[in-house]
């Protein structure tokens, strides 16, 4: 336990300066095409590696990467993300994840406890690591910005921070105030979805943006998942829309619906019957339930949009003329 | 003025913690009871109140019957005066411009210590709950006022974990750790409100609910009550609170 | 000397978390609103403040507040900006500012030094606290974020550093390195302009950013001026495109050329023939030819308008006309 | 060909400074020069050099005519892939997404230092100049290439005030402030080409500019140069370099 212990406590530790920008110095951040299929983007990602997810609860969830990943049969990643959903569920029971790292890790407030998660965890399958979620904010943040921690002054006093020895108390050098200083995680590869992006990996995404920017900052690599792909021309006609520039980004795939059954803004709030419909097969049974549902929506489907097809179209238009209303205001 | 008094419990504590709230206020609301409460108080009496959620959202005006599940939702946005991200809104506790944080809870203690993340032991925990989301950093840096339905493995003596602090372990423990501002300011249940002592730190009925007896809220709670000198009596939900409370939630997502 | 040496090095000592937050729940945050006239918004600054100035170079200066400022005949301001072009020759030669904390300071490249600024420094009637670009914008973000410094990974070595012992080398917990930590800059006021905002505050600007988004939340006190006051329902259609949120906001003012005569984005470019005009008459006698643009273009015009009847309403168009050009890609 | 040999200085330090970069690296460019060699590199051979700006802005496309006053003016934003916080751009320096920072000097010393803040005591200068800007960040952050005028006041043995680091007091001293990374790569003036010997870290010339003799850089330069071994002569301006850079600049702000 101890020798785990370590290896996952070593996880957690910010990388020396030296070793972080000779990493990125290797990358390739040349202006250069990066669309891929869904299934090719899948080689980004190696078995162990930390992976930091984008969006947050049902919000923007990278959805259809994510069950590319189970497909492809990725081993113990390390799963960071702010807020995890049933993303989380599927993660965790495909085995494809043996570590999380979040702040709240449920399906929806809606629906209490996930009861996958509580197997999980409970049983020792697998770790949940857990940190404020302006924590979690502030550790993408200082790997975004390069530095090896960064101060705040919550998860003091509470057992949040107690279970947390890989976050350093100081006191301030200025103030003599007690600080909590909070490693930087810059995670192997990043999955973030967005609205649109071009083939570059210059991204816009619209409404709520939760820790994607940063996310994508701090990454080693990024796969973009996105509703579709435009043209640079139109990135460069309002750049001050971009929010991940293009040199941040390895990979770009084209995928509708990329969320599903999750919602992306402005484009299908979440399918909500697909969702429930879930949550009471994996809830009533978090072992067989689960597997009947990867099984099914996972790895049977052919593809993604046979997974939609699943879902079916009906939902699939409803969830969409929903998440458009947001621009009738 | 009959009519009013049939509510349910989840009803009168909504009802109970909007009343909580001022106008003028900038309230940092969970989902459910607080998003609730918090858009009644804006619709009755605190037009200028600000509703933040974590997702990214400053000045939110939540439309009836259209309850978003979580604050991480584009529901949330709706004619807001500003979205932004998630560590964003969350620095706003930080830098100090949130009155109030508001939020539902499912275990308190005698301090107004919150738990939401574990029973058992930490390595290995018997029950795994969700966990903090911004609840720590929320009750970390701000004034809270706390929903809870009032129950006796709610309200217990101390919680197995402390993941949102209130006042640790009385005193001036909370300061002493470093959280030098905010703290417990209220907690509404279905039987009564509470503050805490200036001192010790340890909840103090302050108001009970109507119809209830000092008994009762003793019976049902894990640690020795202490009351106010001068105990108040809250008033009963009132017509128009019911009214305008259930064309929010037509629903009864969360008041039922 | 030594004296006002520490008088000016406790201006650059961040304040306490507990002075800190009591500063701002004394604030009234509520939607209201705050539209005043230029000149009655002078009265949210008094002599002596640390002045937050927003934009940088000849970009988004908030040009027409520091005019009124200097009209009010404000005192022993301590001025803080990314980088500081005429505005700053205004604020010295009238006396106004001291105190100028900034990475560059000079009217443009194109002009060489300015010898307004060389005036005031080298007889030391105003001290220049020269920081880096990037610690000037750490400043300003530590103080958004209500934390007392930021660590950074530049003005180490250098005599930028070594001249401000204000900051503080720490080696890092985590990975023993050696990092600057830079104070938390909260200036008492901040002055920014913007392209629009609502009478409560929200602001929306287009383009370049600068450092304005920081700087409005580390300040005590916000005064907007704006091209224009567009309505809350305008605000609330997009509210992702809200960088500055209402309740940071003490002062707004309608302003159209608030900028004039430097740009401002996508509504003007700098009025160059004015601005030439000025760098030939202060640069040639830096007492005197200031002197006189003071009391020609500062104190001279009963208002701002009639300060732009001095530019004319060709050099006005013809600005108008290049701003809007970035609109034509 | 003879015509190409026609050309000021300022025309051969920026297409001499054009070629040292690669196509595929992401430069962050000063105004004037720098901003015109990185231009001119792009529309010559590296078609995916991205070209960064301290006031915001990445993949900059600047028009042959309409170049900026500085770089954080709007101009400077046309056709960009993405424009964003002047902290952001600067902090892509620390992150390592930078791979050549690309500055223009007033004074530069043997390691590589240069001044561009003031001459004689910091606490009352004899000269006040404008200052760092982004320069300490960029020097610090990443590899450099500086084009300078040479003249021997400008090329000292020691700066008066260390405003961008080079290599400090040469060898490991710069290493040893905690400049973990980055420092001088190349500079370019209107005599020679310029690198720093690995160990000891001073200015050695690698290439005369033709018509240049050793003499000629010596005598220019206020400090004892070292020559590489394998000293190169740089091929003169092309009749394409001087096309281009000429249509660039038509007004000649920056070339004559």
């Amino acid at each position: 336990m101890s020798d785990t212990g370590n290896k996952e406590k070593n996880r957690t530790a910010p990388r020396s300066y030296t070793e972080l920008r000779k990493d990125l110095s290797r990358r390739d951040r040349s202006l250069r095409e990066k669309v891929v299929s869904l299934e090719e983007a899948t080689a980004f990602v190696r078995d162990g590696d930390s992976v930091g997810i984008g969006g947050s609860t049902m919000s923007r969830t990278p959805m259809g990467m994510i069950w590319a990943l189970i497909r492809a049969g990725k081993k113990n990643l390390s799963c960071a993300r702010s807020i995890v959903s049933s993303d989380g569920d599927l993660l965790l029971a495909s085995r494809a994840c043996n570590h999380i790292v979040t702040s709240w890790f449920s399906q929806g407030i809606l629906w209490g406890v996930s009861k996958v998660m509580r197997h999980h965890i409970e049983t020792g399958k697998a770790r949940y690591e857990e940190w404020s979620h302006m924590a979690m904010g502030m550790r993408f943040r200082a790997g975004a910005m390069g530095i090896p921690f960064m101060p705040i002054r919550s998860m003091l006093g509470s057992d949040v921070g107690k279970q947390r020895p890989e976050a350093v108390e100081m006191n301030c050098p200025f103030t003599a105030e007690k600080l909590l200083l909070v490693p930087a995680l810059n995670p192997d590869v990043a999955l973030i979805h967005v609205q649109r992006c071009d083939a570059y990996g210059n991204a816009q995404f619209d409404g709520l943006q939760f820790m994607d920017a940063d996310l994508a900052m701090a990454a080693d690599k990024v796969i973009l998942t996105t509703e579709r792909i435009i043209s640079n021309d139109q990135i460069r006609r309002a750049p001050d829309q971009t929010k991940i520039p293009f040199f941040t980004v390895d990979a770009v795939v084209e995928l509708p619906f990329g969320c599903a059954p999750h919602e992306c803004y402005g484009v299908y709030e979440p399918m909500m019957r697909h969702m429930e419909y879930y949550v009471d097969l994996v809830n009533k049974d978090p072992v067989k339930g689960m597997q009947e549902y990867l099984d099914r929506f996972v790895y049977g489907p052919k593809s993604w949009t046979e997974f939609l097809d699943l879902i079916g179209v009906e939902e699939l238009l409803e969830a969409a003329r929903a998440g458009e209303s947001i621009y009738d205001a | 003025m009959l009519k009013a008094q049939v509510h349910t419990a989840a009803e009168l504590l909504t009802i109970l913690s909007a009343r909580e709230l001022k106008n003028g206020q900038v309230v940092f609301a969970g989902v459910g009871i607080p998003l609730l409460a918090a858009t009644l108080a804006q619709r009755l009496n605190c037009p200028s109140l600000t509703i933040l959620f974590e997702g990214g959202v400053i000045g939110a005006l939540i439309e009836p019957g259209k309850l978003p599940p979580s604050t991480n939702d584009q529901r949330c946005t709706m004619r807001a005066n500003m979205v932004l991200g998630s560590a964003e809104v969350l620095l706003l506790l930080q830098r100090g411009y949130v009155d109030v944080g508001f939020m539902g809870g499912a275990q308190i203690d005698q301090y107004g210590n919150l738990n939401s993340s574990l029973i058992g032991d930490p390595a290995r925990p018997k029950t795994r709950l969700p966990g903090t989301g911004g609840g720590n950093d929320i009750a970390s840096l701000t004034q809270m006022i706390v929903a809870m339905k009032h129950e006796k493995r709610r309200f217990v003596e101390h919680v197995d974990f402390i993941t949102s602090p209130g006042f640790l372990r009385g005193g001036t423990t909370r300061h002493d750790s470093g959280l030098v501002t905010g703290g417990m300011h209220r907690v509404v249940s279905d039987l009564a409100v509470f503050d805490f002592d200036e001192k010790d730190r340890r909840m103090r009925v302050i108001a009970l609910n109507p119809g209830v007896t000092r008994e009762q809220v003793q019976d049902n709670t894990g640690f020795k009550l202490k009351f106010a000198d001068d105990l108040g009596i809250t008033g009963p939900p009132t017509d128009q609170e019911l009214k305008e409370l259930r064309e929010l939630d037509p629903e009864r997502l969360y008041i039922s």
